[in-house]
């Protein structure tokens, strides 16, 4: 492999940035956000550069790596501080210094009016570091540093405003379930290095073929684990929705964009392992699916913009996830899927970031309408990015997620035909939650209360917005046009044999187009026609009360996690002190007992002590006594 | 050159002169002591530089005849794992005497008398290291006691007599114990060649094994009750709730390394049979400590406490790495070791800062420090960044060693501890939630945030935390050939990639 | 007579008639120590038992211990006793009511255990086991066979014992010394004493013992000018002695006042 | 004769002795009662002699009188000190030595 000396450069500028940043302090409140933007906005330069660079080699040379150090070396584990970047990670660099500075030009206007901005600029640039490490580090563990370094930078931003007890608490919930996902990260590279003794991406690649089922299945399955824990997926999708906590511009860049698909970049690049998998790859697919109705389910009945977003990006994931669960033909799609919802999922969020900016940081829809007026731009950027998700041709939603629907439909047998219905189901789903927040937003009439004055925002912050909504236009055609992206990234993934097509991709688009038909249609009919209350009604289907409870996901977690756990470590602090300390201090109390026990011998009368020496006398006369018999 | 008499030497003639210094002029004798921390400190990093990396054999060997008609030297020497230990605890004391400036105020005694004991403590912490006989090992082991002891009960907090106390006789237990049992080897060593107390003589001894057993659970149990390992574990929160937190810095950082350091040095090297045959206890103990003082912590109102049982349950890490006999699980456990000192020695530093300014310990009488004390905040979310072992920090490494060291060999016990880090998770962010963020609660409005002196104390704590993060190297590279040396010596050798059975 | 008393002793059947005769005696004696209520009663027969003692010792061939012990202890050791008696009062008679409460019946079975033990014990030991006699050991003398010991073996406990005995005196002299904690009242603070007290009766000082021009001893009180008598005219001592004449007969009331007239 | 008999006497009264030191209260009483104890003690002495035939015995016997001597003064002396500051020859009363 070539090696390169300014790889190291894409992370070391934001990571620069956001050490100058937190360690000048105040002093760089000024041009803290500038210099951060520059340097993320370099660090996306960088990431062209190197496009450019690699465009320009054959497909066998273009992966390079670069070696830093030796970070850990001990007996037979060694791992060295390197990275490496081949066709999978430029697109991520990509999108995420490329989405990562757009969010950082949104949030200089965005978060003007903050006391901590220069903090929050600090965040993300220790952010973007973090996820590039993810993407470039080149073995497991480098990769760890990355994902927990993201969990980090997530924990940070989600409770940037941590004053408020509930954003605190929602920091504190993402950074612990993702921390159960990082445990599975561990597992899987313990497992590595117990069977491989290795833990680099290409060792363990290479290592596949002489590795027993088993053991691939248990690496596996625990980088799934991973994989739920840092995408929001089922069992762990729980964070999520209170992650959007955090300042609009972090929903859009780390809990839509980017961090949250870095599920999707282990399962992809941990490809070998899975296709040697089938069951732990059977288990993807089956992840991808839940997931996918889950968050689509939850999104039909979140009246917060944000949430429903969130439950749509979950959603989305869960697409990502199936198709990177259907092996080799998938993988590029789920990766498609992953750019392209980068783009309108961004797109949308830095939206709904605009409209609470307008609209004095409200967030629930119900409190909208008719918005349409007042921030023509606004609801053009994220109409743009409405169109994409739903997969209306030829927006680029219609590419990517037709390509998923399409191969779970071959993916062959029962299974297909399952995987095919799912994903169509969701889509059509998706189709009815985006409209609803598209009517409820934009439309009807206005139902804000008066204080709220609507108007569109400046030139800063739409004009990311504006850039995002031309990659949700184009993005899909680029990417799907004479499958480039599909042949980008071929080098990486090993082919097998074509599966037959059950349903030919025309007959797929035109399924999906009428169910996405349908599902707006439904909204219409629904929102449109009807006066929409500005309470969220309460007499409501018990379905609607279980979508607006996230499915019941927190009170599930809480009464088989929380509460016994918070019932075992009252017990145990109890029990710490009455029984262990209580076991030491009982001997100091035997001790003080049969003290002054024996206290009541010394009576101070000398004759009473007479009587105890003669009683020892009788004593020692009866033992000589004895022994003399 | 005698380096390592002249490391015991030097804080010693500190606390001659800080002795001898006037009574009234309190600064002068906190400078003082600083000064001959700093000393040792420089002095040790240029013995450190001359330490030669590869040879696995004791270096800066010392040997003079102490007490001729019992056989016992005063004999020092030190090898990978000893070195960095000494060079953490002379890293530690100038910290601990710069942050904790004013803690000497208010005690029993006078502010000369803490430091003097701080200072012969030093001595005594390079020493306890260092010594290769036996019986000297011991009497600095106990002698240890006595500073603490001191520094615990007249200069601490709250129940301070009685938590000394408890330290002290809990301690004097597992020290009888370890008595009983260096004796019986002394004895032994006498029909087997001569009296002696030489560690290097003592390992050759031919035993058998229910002696082995028996004189292996004498040192264990000392060691386990310093380290402290469950059950034996509840003089800490008590000792580290009444202590000043540079006295708790030392006691957790330092002193209760002894055990682990012991458990290597003399359980591992006199009773190679004995430690095999009590390896799989060792390690449910081992385990039981991570998760349970991961619990205990977490159930925690009072912070010091909370940290203690943090302390608890990373030393269960260091056993576990220990007693899992690969090259992976020792090295983890050694720079466990080093790195547990800093990341404690910070929380207590900074959690002494904050309790110190608010006047109480108690966790939720704290509230919104982040917007009053952003600096004192940082710091402590670092140093509870580093507890939790977050990538980046220095403990991730070494933690991360122990685990993949030990799974190699026990899987499954690897598997329960790991599930210690998300308790880890919960620990931290438990008290980073409640006393740094939210609204700023009652009582909080005031306080002042860092000021230079605190600055300059916990800056090169957190400075070696993240550079060791990125970079352990250095200590990796000493610590490494003593452990393949340690680990050689008792017929062990790394598990080779198994490739799952197939 | 000491030989004579030797040549009793050492004669089997004499010594027999002598031993069952003073042995019940004195342990009679002992037990009667117990039981008395007196001190001094029991000092007297305490010295009882020594006497026999020291008999025993002259009958079993050690007639300088037989002497010494005379001398020593009915001597010197029960003197002593008697004097601290007096200074603590002769008189004082001892409840032999027992007030720690079980003590009695568990110092009698301990003793009776004790007792019986050790007299099991002797038997088994002694039982036909004749004795050698230390006729060969005194064939020099008696006292010559000790000095010869004493001078030579026991020398140096000797020497121990004498300075023993030198510190003893010395220490019975401190703690026996009044160590005056205030300085001795002068005269004129002890009148000043006197007015200061609650009444003027004793301003003048305590009256005189004795009956002027009918009896002027001690153990007399004095008369009142209403020819009572008064009680703190005489040593509180004597009365505590009992040692008080009752001077009833000398008062006003008794006297024959009438005057015979001259003629 | 026996001279066992002498020994059999010598138990006596040591035992007698021993009841009167834990039975009286009076301090002097209880003094006699320990120079009783001497004595029989130094009556066992003395015929050990006689039955062993040498003079050993004797010269024991006449430390323990000067030991014995020795106590008496330092015993009445203390007894002085204490009646002195007590008015009291009681044992009993002298009982701050608990607790």
């Amino acid at each position: 492999m070539i090696t390169s000396t300014t790889l190291v450069y894409l992370i070391a500028l934001p990571l620069a940035g956001s050490a100058i940043l937190l360690l000048a302090g105040r002093r760089s409140d000024k041009w803290g956000h500038l210099l951060a933007t520059a340097l993320s906005a370099s660090s996306f330069f960088v990431g062209l550069y190197q496009l450019s660079l690699m465009l320009g080699r054959s497909n066998s040379e273009r992966p390079i790596t670069q070696k830093l150090f030796e970070w850990i070396s001990v007996g037979s584990f060694k791992i060295d501080a390197s990275l490496m970047l081949d066709q999978l990670s430029i697109c991520f660099v990509l999108l995420i210094t490329g989405v990562g500075t757009l969010i950082h030009i949104y949030s200089i206007s965005y978060m003007s009016h903050d006391p901590d901005r220069r903090r929050f600029f600090a965040f993300l640039n220790l952010f973007i570091a973090a996820m590039l490490l993810l993407v470039l580090g080149d073995s497991y563990l480098n990769l760890y540093v990355g994902w927990e370094g993201v969990g980090l930078a997530s924990y940070l931003l989600i409770g940037f405003w941590n004053q408020k007890p509930a954003y605190a608490t929602a920091s504190k919930k993402a950074f612990v379930m993702n921390r159960i996902g990082d445990m599975g990260l561990s597992f899987a590279i313990m497992i590595a290095f117990a069977t491989m003794g290795t833990v680099s991406f290409s060792g363990v690649k290479e290592a596949v073929d002489h590795t027993s089922t088993a053991a691939l299945t248990g690496i596996g399955l625990m980088l799934l684990v991973a994989a739920t824990g840092k995408s929001a997926q089922f069992p762990l999708q729980a964070w999520l929705g209170d992650a959007m906590a955090g300042p609009t511009p972090v929903s859009a860049l780390i809990h839509a964009a980017t961090m949250v698909t870095a599920g999707v970049y282990l399962i992809t690049r941990s490809n070998f392992i899975f296709d040697a998998a089938p069951t732990a790859q059977l288990l993807v697919v089956i992840i991808g699916a839940i997931t996918l109705m889950f968050g689509a389910l939850i999104g039909t009945a979140k009246d917060d913009i944000k949430k429903a977003l969130a439950a749509s990006t979950m959603s989305q994931i869960g697409y990502m996830i199936l198709g990177a669960g259907l092996g080799p033909v998938g993988y590029a799609f789920a990766i498609m899927h992953l750019l392209t919802h980068g783009f309108f999922k961004a797109g949308m969020f830095l939206g709904a970031g605009s409209v609470m900016h307008g609209m004095n940081d409200e967030v629930n829809m119900r409190k909208y309408g008719a918005l349409r007026k007042f921030m023509p731009i606004t609801f053009a950027t994220f109409g743009l990015g409405y169109l994409a998700i739903l997969g209306v041709p030829p927006f680029a939603g219609f590419y990517s997620k037709d390509m998923i629907i399409e191969t779970a439909f071959n993916s062959g047998g029962a299974k297909g035909i399952i995987l095919g219905c799912v994903t169509l189901l969701g889509a059509g789903i998706t189709a009815f939650y985006m409209t609803r927040v598209m009517i409820l937003t934009f439309t009807g009439k206005s139902r804000w209360d008066d204080e709220a004055h609507p108007h569109e925002s400046p030139w800063l912050m739409w004009l990311p917005m504006a850039i995002l909504a031309i990659g949700s236009v184009t993005s899909g055609y680029l990417l799907s046009h004479g499958d480039a992206l599909v042949n980008w990234l071929s080098p990486l993934f090993e082919h097998h044999g074509e599966h037959e097509e059950l349903l030919s991709p025309m007959v797929v688009s035109g399924l999906a187009l009428a169910m996405v038909a349908i599902g707006v249609a439904i909204a219409f009919v629904k929102y449109s026609r009807n006066e929409v209350a500005s309470v969220a009604p309460t007499d409501v289907s018990i379905f609607t009360t279980i979508a607006r409870q996230d499915l019941l996901q927190d009170r599930f977690n809480e009464a088989v996690f929380m509460q016994p756990g918070q019932a075992l470590t009252a017990v145990l602090v109890k029990t710490d002190e009455a029984v262990i300390d209580g076991a030491v201090r009982g001997v100091g109390r035997v001790a003080l007992g049969s003290g002054s026990a024996l206290r009541g011998v010394q009576t101070g009368f000398v004759r009473s002590y007479a009587a105890l020496i003669l009683l020892g006398a009788v004593a020692l006369v009866a033992a000589i006594w004895v022994v003399t018999q | 050159m005698n380096w390592l008499t002249l490391l015991m030497a030097l804080p010693l003639l500190g606390s001659v002169v800080v002795a001898g210094l006037p009574k009234g002029n309190e600064k002068l004798v906190k400078q003082v002591a600083l000064a001959s921390t700093l000393i040792v400190m420089g002095a040790t990093i240029a013995m450190a530089v001359s330490f030669q990396r590869d040879n696995v054999e004791l270096q800066f060997v010392e040997k003079y005849s102490w007490i001729p008609s019992f056989g016992i030297n005063y004999a020092l020497g030190v090898d990978g794992l000893a070195l960095v230990l000494i060079l953490m605890s002379t890293i530690l004391a100038p910290v601990v005497v710069l942050a904790g400036w004013n803690e000497s105020h208010g005690g029993r005694w006078s502010v000369k008398v803490f430091y003097i004991l701080i200072l012969v403590l030093e001595t005594m912490m390079i020493g306890v290291f260092a010594a290769t006989d036996v019986f000297l090992f011991y009497v600095i082991f106990e002698a240890m006691l006595i500073p603490v002891y001191f520094l615990i009960g007249g200069y601490g907090t709250g129940e301070r007599s009685a938590a000394a106390v408890k330290f002290l006789i809990y301690s004097l237990f597992g020290g009888l114990l370890m008595l009983a049992s260096i004796i019986a080897l002394y004895v032994m060593s006498g029909a087997q060649g001569g009296h002696t107390f030489d560690l290097a003589a003592l390992s050759q001894l031919q035993m058998s094994s229910m002696t082995q057993n028996l004189l292996f659970l004498g040192f264990f149990i000392a060691f386990a009750i310093k380290a402290p390992l469950w059950p034996l574990h509840t003089w800490l929160p008590d000792a580290a709730d009444s202590a000043t937190p540079g006295t708790s810095v030392l006691l957790l950082g330092v002193l209760d390394k002894v055990g682990t350091f012991g458990m290597i040095r003399y359980c591992l090297t006199l009773f190679p049979e004995a430690s095999k045959t009590f390896t799989p206890m060792i390690l449910v103990l081992a385990l039981i400590s991570i998760i349970y003082g991961a619990i205990l912590a977490i159930g925690q109102r009072d912070l010091k406490r909370l940290i203690a049982f943090t302390s608890i349950s990373h030393f269960g890490f260091i056993t576990l790495g220990i007693f899992a006999m690969t090259s992976q699980g020792y090295s983890g456990a050694a720079l466990y070791m080093f790195n547990h000192g800093f990341s404690t020695a910070a929380l207590f530093l900074v959690g002494g800062w904050m309790i110190s300014r608010r006047g109480s310990s108690t966790i939720s009488d704290f509230g919104g420090l982040q917007r009053i004390t952003p600096v004192m905040a940082w710091m402590f979310f670092l140093a509870g960044m580093s507890s939790l072992a977050l990538p980046g920090m220095s403990s991730f490494v070494s933690e991360f060693l122990v685990l993949v060291g030990t799974f190699t060999r026990y899987p499954v016990h690897a598997i329960i501890a790991t599930f210690g880090i998300v308790l880890a998770a919960l620990y931290i962010l438990i008290p980073v939630q409640k006393a740094l963020h939210g609204p700023t609660t009652p009582g909080n409005e005031n306080l002042s945030d860092l000021n230079l002196r605190e600055k300059i104390a916990i800056a090169p704590v957190i400075a070696i935390i993240v550079v060791l993060g990125f970079y352990p190297a250095p200590l990796l590279n000493v610590i490494n050939p003593a452990a393949t040396h340690v680990i050689a010596q008792l017929g062990f050798s790394d598990p080779v990639p198994t490739s799952g059975g197939k | 007579m000491i030989d004579l008393a030797i040549q009793v002793g050492q004669t089997a059947k004499p010594e027999a008639t002598l031993f069952w005769i003073l042995a019940p005696l004195s342990v009679a004696a002992a037990l009667g120590m117990l039981l008395v209520k007196k001190a001094v009663h029991s000092a007297i027969l305490m010295a009882f038992v020594m006497i026999s003692l020291a008999i025993f010792y002259i009958a079993q061939g050690a007639p300088f211990l037989g002497i010494v012990q005379v001398v020593v202890y009915t001597g010197a050791v029960m003197m002593l006793f008697l004097f601290i008696l007096m200074l603590v009062g002769v008189d004082s008679s001892d409840s032999l009511v027992e007030t720690i409460k079980g003590l009695r019946p568990i110092a009698i079975t301990a003793a009776v255990g004790f007792g019986g033990l050790m007299i099991s014990l002797l038997g088994r030991a002694t039982l036909g086991r004749g004795a050698v006699g230390v006729e060969a050991a005194n064939a020099d003398g008696n006292v010559q066979g000790i000095a010869n010991l004493l001078f030579s073996t026991y020398v140096w406990p000797f020497e121990v014992v004498s300075a023993l005995l030198i510190t003893a005196a010395l220490g019975s002299m401190v703690l026996a010394h009044h160590h005056r904690i205030q300085t001795k009242p002068t005269q004129r603070e002890l009148s000043i004493q006197r007015f200061r007290s609650g009444s003027l009766a004793n301003a003048a000082g305590l009256p005189a013992p004795g009956v002027f021009a009918r009896h002027n001893a001690v153990d007399v009180p004095a008369l009142l000018p209403d020819g009572t008598a008064a009680a703190a005219s005489v040593n509180a001592s004597l009365k505590a002695r009992g040692d008080v004449l009752n001077s009833s007969s000398f008062e006003l009331g008794n006297v024959d006042t009438s005057v015979e007239e001259e003629k | 004769m026996n001279a066992a008999n002498y020994l059999y006497l010598s138990a006596l009264l040591f035992t007698i002795g021993a009841v009167g030191v834990v039975v009286r209260r009076n301090a002097i009483v209880v003094f006699m009662c320990i120079e009783l104890m001497l004595n029989a003690a130094n009556l066992s002495f003395v015929t050990f002699s006689r039955i062993n035939g040498d003079l050993n015995g004797q010269v024991i016997a006449f430390f323990t009188m000067v030991v014995a001597a020795c106590e008496v003064v330092v015993g009445l002396a203390i007894i002085v000190t204490i009646y002195r500051s007590r008015r009291s020859a009681s044992i009993d009363d002298a009982s701050l030595l608990k607790r």
